[in-house]
């Protein structure tokens, strides 16, 4: 533990070496990715140090007098620090020149500082081991990420995602700790140990509403609203570790919660799975419909998300209906995917962040063609889309598999569990091909074919350390898709010190981490002797470059390629009734048609049942009830004596 | 004995109807002081042995000089000022004021019967009265537009409170030194308000309430 | 002497309405120190009190009176700057009027006798009302007018509540003098009845001038009108020292047993204090009077955690402490906002972040800690109260509370980033000036710091006010 | 030894069905029709040219036909073609298979959008779409097959003590499994009714029109890819629908590729007397599968 409260420092002194040293941008900016990277990496020996040990580490002590502050290091805590020690260096060397405008010296200063704190507090909600400590590291998170995504204040967009995030974030904690209070009734102890005493109902009612604080978080649907207009907003390396690495925050939440309740009921495990399937299904196909890079991925996000609770909640299924080798593999493939989708979204929202900083365009259909001039962003992003795929041999593959392993094991079931693991195949099996179809769309639209757009023309690789960065993290992609078995052995460690699932070993794993290895690394070689035969085959052939065959058409400009819209037309409208879409086209006339114009819309279903269902008779309701202040002394007056007499007859 | 206090406690409620239905403020600052001297009046008619005191003598000198003097002088300087004769259109009218008044009087007695205190004779009435002038207090601060009305009703409503005081509770917990800095408050209130008033009347040239709605959400 | 706590602004007040401006001004920051210090000792050392029947150094009492003194220290030079951008013309009475303010709470704070409790509430509205008046503009007539008058109801009706509450003590039979002290001790014997119908009134009249909702109507007037040194004390000093009122009967009636009984009024109230904060929040137009919304509705928030006792109450008082430090914070820096845009008006304001950046950080640092993030004060307490909510088993009233604080925050937020981030539409008037922004930054601080580390003898007052009723923190 | 044997049989003769198809076509429109190696031919004729390449195009391009080929071939080292042991079989396996086709599909689409060219980006988007319905139709297969013999391995599912047959005991079912995985096929292999090989007109089509600019050695990859790729289904349903194995070896092998052969025929059939539906109305035709198979699967509610 004091190896990681050095780590800590080391990170807060990150953040705030920026705010000293503002002046001089270049030095502040050193100074926060080397102590930041400094930091993380002692967090990892600290993590590596506690591994071996069979029993949790503790540490406590007394705040405010008379609560305490107790932390501790468990196994599911060892599955979540990594990602956080892992990616926060990396985003923070992407930062270095990605926030390069000088002007903005002090503002990148404080974002450094927001950053740091950020990272710090997420490494507190992962070891908190009462609920003051867990408040208090969970409140630090709302903040600094508040305020990260604050960093382009001038822009509307900003400020509003920035409050929708304050309101689901501040909400859900509020729901979060009411949780906390209800576990504390019977027992009146706010140690996370004297959870489990709690009532059944009790421990029902507050897993339902950490539910829901903790969705919010996660961005589960429908609680996703505020996340599609956060990660845009933000700059993307705030993206990238907000996506990647934050919202996994609500994941170990409910992840903690249930285990702490150490009550298997089924209703909890259906309700996961079934979020989980809502959110990754119709997390990727409003992905599929977006046309912002960042928002897509921000969707994308909600969809990975939903696996992650699809791989839990079969893990709770597996728990509810005592079939340990299924939790096991389910809860394992969540943790993985955790792992996973930090590394890829990351990675995806940096190279989001490149095009941003380079060409300036927001919108896929103005861009095109850049895998030309921008190698390193591009080839990492593709690398990141077959990742965030699930396609072999990237590690997304890996967590997904472990998870379809999970959903498998659940077919042995009878009853809803039995229709649950098969829903659970089935939309794993649809997000599958509709992720591959979202990811095709922008690494086909964006990067390749030709430019829309002047300004696509210009675009150029970023500064050093972005590419460093992207590069890393493509690498750790691949990396973990062909060596996955200190990975899925990492998984399973998670599961360590968990009660329920301490009896399963990793033996359950038989040569399955071994088998995926070799698959892996026998496609890629066959593949390098493929390339090996098609240079063989090529040898001494004639090799000319043209136009693309236009099918006849001669006149091609870059105008006619396909747009994004139109490649995912027919897919989202296949979810008609659970997407929203408006499309206005004045249609054709006359011999001659003039200038027409097509647009489609497509809306969050979830952001209209919000608006419709609270926002709006909310607002009504206190307009309506504006009249209470009047101006008329008098009828203050009257106020107080009709309470008066209110009273007294109750009385 | 008894017939003086009756009738002390009689004038205090024609006192309480007469404001009720009377339109013209010199008048109602008049009628303000009868009532103020009668209420200070009460508790020496009610146990004179016990009440005069060294201290309460002096007290009681006091607290007729204020009620009776001093503060319908402070609003009798006021109205000077502000030449205003009459209320002119009070929310609730004249006759139904009354008629409110009558009301309260019932009220009064109901709730002192409800309470079930097993009174002595002049206590309930004194308990009716004080009820009734606390109500009637309210009342025309809630029905009058003039904010000097006001000021008459929030007086009523202290003389009110004052006699329920008397009423309900023991003399033994009379301390006139305490007494005596709830009347200074008293004093002192009407000094703010009547200074406040004289600012209205110069901002607005009026002192109806009806000016005294900007601030509202 | 205890007594000297009050006496000495009271005499400094009077003394200050004679004085040149100058000399008032050094008045007024000197006789702030002199009352901590005498706080200080009264809270740390035997201070005995001269009339032991009136005044005494009950724990409930001191920490007001603490909170109370220290945010005056740090108001009394920022109205000095303050003051100096109005030009005002009746600066003496100003700073006599904080004096005598100051003076009179802090008698509010050590009072022991009800009655004389009464006179000096009802003697803090008399001397404030210079304090909202100062501006004289026909709103702030009107505000005054309101807050004088409102405030003198409800109080009236405070002092009809201590009737009825001898009332009961005389129906039981007990004779004992008249302090909150002795009817502690003989709460059990004491008229059940009369004694809810007597704590009725009290939270009715206390509840008027600590601006509970319904009877909160006056404070979003007086709140706006009222220059920001004064808004500050009176939201961050004078909401306290009336709740002080309510808390002490409500101590009455646990010890009565009827603490059920109060304890949903006080839920019940605050409740209500917070929704109609929120809905007026909500779409605030003035800054100013969003402010004094949320005093409303962090004086519900305390009165909910009185409610609720238990470790809830240990929150309320945490957040008494903190929503008077960041409250005051808020409005001093709003007081900046107003010198340097020139209005109220949220839509007129803008680019703070430019054109105000210290204030802005103050500002938003407020606003962060007033929503209850960390590392602000109001974190813990609302985490206490809301916790306390639940395990106190109060579900629905927790849920409310929820609802509420989430509608408080949306309504906030929204006026905050807009005044910070919006476009700006003007150039400012006045400047920033280091003076007048160290007052709102010291008193953030100090939440801060109390949030993370509190000094044993406050912990240990707050545990003294709240062990007499019960409220327990262990756990 | 063995496993060896069969996999490179299989490779060698995947090419020569699709001539079959051909054959069946032109015997149905009266015709003689190309002879039955025309597969090899092209191939040959394939692999000796040079390519012309867009000037749109990056190394994407070039990874496309690469990949999807080695992706088939990965999905036939799985497969336990005549009851022989593939070469790789482990619990899980089919997943990975289908999720290795799924990148060769991946690379296809992307490979087609790096030409800027409108066509191709069309015929992208319509395979990432049926493609997604076809996936989720498999992988309800998977789960009958699991509920039916526990398995999740190509050669589980074959072999072993209780291989899934239409003449065990749920015969019925896979009737409906049968019909559903043909339908499948269809759809994957870019055949009539869904997509037209033969078309000449670029609107229409979903494959054939992603890999209008490949050419060369590239283009006999990706031919060679389609060709194991429909290989692999056909093998699939073979194997359902093929008797008991033989104690001979060879036998069993002869037995097993004849039972393709009419597999083949049969597509061409189908080819021959269906038109191309309506690109609108693929989904459905795709639907109707997955409701085969789910209906079987609810059905084994009842049995097991």
């Amino acid at each position: 533990m004091d190896i990681l409260f050095a780590a800590l420092l080391l990170v807060l002194a990150g953040g705030l070496a920026p705010l000293a040293l503002h002046r001089w941008l270049s030095a502040a900016k050193v100074a926060h990715v080397s102590l930041v990277a400094a930091g993380c990496l002692t967090g990892l020996y600290g993590v590596y140090a506690a591994w071996g040990q069979s029993t949790p580490v503790l540490f406590s002590c007394p705040w405010l007098h008379s609560l305490t502050w107790s932390l501790s290091l468990d196994s599911l805590a060892t599955a979540f620090l990594p990602p956080i020690f892992l990616l926060a260096p990396v985003i923070a060397l992407y930062s270095y020149d990605y926030l390069d405008a000088v002007e903005h010296a002090w503002r990148t200063a404080v974002n450094h500082f927001f950053f740091s704190l950020l990272v710090a507090a997420m490494v507190l909600v992962t070891l908190a081991d009462n609920m003051a400590a867990f408040a208090l590291a969970w409140e630090l998170m709302s903040l600094s990420s508040y305020a990260l995504v604050l960093y382009d204040y001038e822009r509307e967009e900003t400020q509003r995602a920035a409050h929708l995030y304050l309101l689901f974030t501040q909400t859900g904690a509020l729901l979060v700790f009411a949780a906390f209070g209800l576990l504390a009734q019977s027992t009146g102890s706010l140690a996370f140990a004297q959870i489990q005493l709690a009532p059944q109902a009790a421990k029902t009612a507050a897993f339902f509403l950490a539910l829901i604080g903790f969705g919010s978080k996660a961005g589960v649907f429908p609680l996703h609203i505020w996340l599609p207009h956060a990660h845009p907003a933000a700059p993307s390396h705030v993206s990238a570790l907000m996506s990647g690495v934050m919202i996994k925050m609500g994941v170990y939440g409910i992840l903690r919660l249930y285990f702490l309740l150490n009550d298997f009921n089924p209703l909890f495990a259906r309700t996961v799975l079934v979020l989980g399937m809502v959110s990754g299904v119709l997390g990727v196909v409003y992905a599929l419909s977006k046309r912002e890079i960042k928002r897509l991925l921000a969707y994308s996000s909600i969809e990975n998300i939903g696996v992650i609770f699809i791989g839990c909640g079969l893990g709770m299924v597996g728990l509810s209906s005592g079939n340990r080798i299924m939790a096991a593999f389910g809860f394992a493939g969540g943790l993985l995917h955790v792992l996973n989708h930090a590394l890829f979204k990351s990675l995806l929202f940096m190279g989001a962040g490149a095009i941003l900083h380079t060409v300036g365009a927001r919108k896929m259909d103005q861009l095109g063609g850049l895998m030309k001039t921008m190698p390193v962003t591009g080839r990492t992003f593709l690398a990141g889309s077959v990742a965030i795929s699930g396609l072999p041999p990237f590690n997304g593959f890996v967590s997904e598999f472990l998870i379809y392993y999970a959903a498998f094991q659940g077919l042995g079931l009878q009853g809803p569990d039995f229709l649950l693991s098969m829903a659970a195949i089935i939309a794993l099996a649809l997000i599958g091909g509709l992720a591959a179809g979202c990811f095709t769309k922008v690494v086909g639209i964006v990067f390749l074919g030709e430019p829309r757009r002047e300004h696509a023309h210009a675009a150029t690789d970023p500064g050093p350390t972005m590419g460093a960065a992207m590069t890393l993290l493509a690498v750790a992609c691949l990396g973990i898709g062909l060596w996955p078995e200190p990975f899925i052995r990492f998984a399973f460690a998670g599961l360590r010190d968990l009660a329920p699932l301490a009896a399963v070993s990793a033996d359950v794993l038989g040569a399955v981490p071994h088998n995926l290895a070799v698959i892996a690394r026998v496609f890629v070689g066959l593949l390098l002797a493929l390339t090996a035969l098609r240079r063989l085959l090529y040898r001494g052939k004639p090799v000319s470059q043209n136009t693309t065959w236009g099918c006849g058409f001669t006149q091609a400009t870059s105008r006619i390629q396909y747009t994004g819209a139109s490649y995912s037309l027919s897919i989202v409208d296949f979810h008609r009734p659970f997407i929203k879409t408006t499309t206005k086209f004045a249609a054709l006339v006359r011999i001659f048609p003039g200038a027409t114009q097509y647009s489609r819309k497509v809306e969050d279903l979830a952001e209209i049942g919000l608006h419709r269902l609270l926002v709006r008779p909310v607002l009504k309701i206190a307009d309506k009830l504006r009249w209470i202040q009047h101006g008329h002394i008098q009828l203050y007056i009257g106020y107080i004596v009709f309470t008066i007499a209110a009273l007294l007859l109750v009385v | 004995m008894i017939n003086s206090i009756d009738l002390i406690l009689v004038l205090i409620l024609l006192a309480v109807l007469l404001s009720l239905g009377s339109s013209r403020m010199m008048a109602l600052i008049k009628i303000m002081a009868l009532q103020g001297a009668m209420v200070s009046l009460v508790p020496i008619f009610i146990e004179p042995q016990a009440r005069l005191s060294n201290g309460g003598i002096l007290f009681f000198q006091l607290m007729l000089l204020i009620k009776a003097v001093l503060i319908p002088g402070l609003l009798y300087m006021a109205l000077n000022r502000i030449a205003i004769k009459r209320e002119v259109e009070p929310l609730i009218g004249y006759h139904a004021s009354l008629l409110v008044g009558l009301g309260l009087v019932m009220l009064s007695a109901y709730i002192t019967r409800r309470m079930g205190l097993s009174l002595p004779g002049d206590y309930a009435l004194l308990l009716i009265t004080a009820i009734t002038t606390t109500g009637g207090g309210l009342f025309l601060m809630m029905s009058r537009t003039k904010a000097i009305t006001q000021v008459i009703g929030y007086l009523m409503l202290e003389n009110g409170i004052y006699l329920v005081g008397t009423a309900l509770t023991k003399h033994t917990h009379n301390i006139y030194l305490v007494e005596f800095g709830v009347l200074l408050d008293l004093l002192a209130g009407v000094m703010i308000m009547g200074i406040i008033l004289h600012n209205i009347n110069r901002a607005f040239d009026d002192v109806d309430t009806a000016y005294l709605e900007q601030l509202k959400d | 002497m205890l007594e000297a706590v009050f006496c000495l602004p009271l005499f400094a007040g009077l003394i200050a309405f004679l004085l040149p401006v100058k000399l008032g001004r050094g008045v007024l920051v000197v006789g702030a120190l002199l009352h901590l210090q005498l706080t200080l000792l009264a809270w740390l050392s035997d201070f005995p009190p001269l009339l032991p029947g009136y005044f005494s150094t009950a724990p409930a009492g001191i920490l007001v009176l603490l909170v109370t003194s220290f945010i005056f220290v740090f108001i009394a030079p920022y109205s000095i700057f303050y003051m100096r951008e109005q030009e005002m013309q009746s600066e003496p009475i100003f700073i006599g009027s904080m004096l005598l303010f100051l003076g009179t709470m802090s008698m509010a704070a050590l009072a022991e006798h009800p009655i004389v409790f009464w006179i000096a509430i009802e003697a803090t509205t008399l001397v404030s009302a210079p304090l909202i008046f100062v501006n004289r503009s026909k709103k702030a007539l009107e505000a005054t007018w309101k807050y004088v008058l409102i405030c003198s109801v409800g109080i009236a009706l405070a002092l009809l509540g201590f009737f009825f509450i001898t009332l009961s003590m005389d129906r039981a039979g007990i004779d004992v003098p008249l302090t909150f002290s002795s009817l502690n001790t003989a709460a059990k014997h004491l008229d059940p009845l009369w004694l809810k119908i007597g704590f009725i009134f009290v939270i009715i009249g206390f509840g008027t001038k600590m601006g509970l909702a319904p009877m909160h109507t006056w404070l979003p007037d007086a709140h706006s009108e009222a220059p920001s040194p004064a808004s500050a004390l009176l939201s961050g000093a004078l909401l306290n020292c009336a709740f002080l009122g309510i808390f002490k009967v409500h101590t009455l009636m646990v010890l009565a047993g009827l603490g059920d009984f109060s304890g949903s009024l006080l839920i019940g109230f605050g409740l209500f204090s917070i929704l109609v904060a929120g809905i007026f929040i909500l779409k605030q137009p003035d800054y100013k009077r969003m402010l004094a919304y949320s005093s409303i509705e962090n004086m519900g928030v305390i009165a909910f955690g009185v409610g609720i006792g238990g470790m809830a109450l240990y929150g309320a008082m945490l957040h008494l402490i903190h929503h008077s430090l960041l409250k005051s914070s808020l409005f001093l820096s709003a007081g900046n906002l107003l010198l340097g845009f020139g209005s109220k008006i949220v839509a007129q304001c803008g680019g703070m972040t430019r054109l105000l950046p210290r204030t802005f950080v103050s500002f938003f640092a407020g606003f962060l800690g007033i929503s209850g993030l960390p590392p602000f004060g109001v974190f813990v307490s609302e985490l206490l109260i809301l916790i306390g909510a639940f395990k106190a088993g109060h579900p629905v009233a927790g849920g409310l509370f929820i609802a509420s604080l989430a509608l408080v925050v949306a309504g906030f937020a929204r006026i905050v980033t807009s005044m910070s981030f919006g476009p700006s539409r003007q150039e400012i008037l006045v400047p920033e000036q280091t003076l007048r922004i160290v007052s709102p930054f010291a008193l953030l601080l100090t939440s801060a710091v109390l949030c993370v580390w509190m000094p044993e003898p406050l912990h240990q007052i707050i545990i003294n006010t709240i062990a007499v009723i019960g409220g327990t923190i262990h756990g | 030894m063995e496993s060896v044997v069969s996999f490179g049989l299989a490779l060698l003769l995947a090419p020569l069905f699709p001539g079959v198809i051909l054959k069946t076509k032109a015997l149905f429109a009266g015709k003689q029709g190309p002879p039955l190696l025309i597969k090899y031919f092209t191939l040959i004729k394939l692999l000796r040219k040079g390519s012309v390449y867009s000037a749109s195009t990056t190394f994407v391009f070039r990874l496309g036909p690469l990949i999807s080929c080695a992706a088939a071939i990965m999905a036939l080292l799985f497969f336990p073609f005549a009851g022989t042991a593939p070469l790789i079989a482990f619990h899980g396996d089919v997943i990975m298979v289908f999720y290795l086709l799924g990148l060769g599909r991946f690379f296809t689409i992307v490979a087609a959008l790096d030409t800027a060219s409108p066509f191709e980006g069309m015929g992208a988007a319509r395979e990432a779409f049926f493609s997604t319905l076809a996936e989720a139709a498999i992988f309800v297969v998977l789960i009958l097959f699991f509920r039916m013999n526990g398995a999740l391995s190509l050669a589980a599912y074959f072999s072993g003590s209780q291989p899934i047959s239409i003449i065990g005991s749920q015969g019925a079912l896979l009737l409906l499994v049968i019909v559903a995985l043909f339908m499948i096929l269809l759809t994957e292999n870019s055949r009539v009714p869904v997509d037209d090989p033969a078309t000449h007109l670029e609107l229409t089509m979903i494959h054939e029109v992603m890999i209008l600019d490949h050419s060369g050695p590239d283009l006999a990859l990706i031919e060679l890819g389609a060709f194991y790729k429909l290989f692999f289904y056909a093998s699939f349903i073979a194997c359902l629908i093929k008797p008991p194995p033989l104690a001979d070896p060879v036998a069993n092998t002869l037995l097993f590729y004849g039972v393709i052969m009419l597999l083949y025929m049969v597509v061409g059939v189908v080819e021959s007397i269906m038109a191309r539906l309506k690109m609108d109305l693929v989904p459905k035709y795709i639907l109707t599968a997955f409701a085969l198979v789910f209906f079987a699967v609810i059905l084994t509610l009842e049995i097991v």
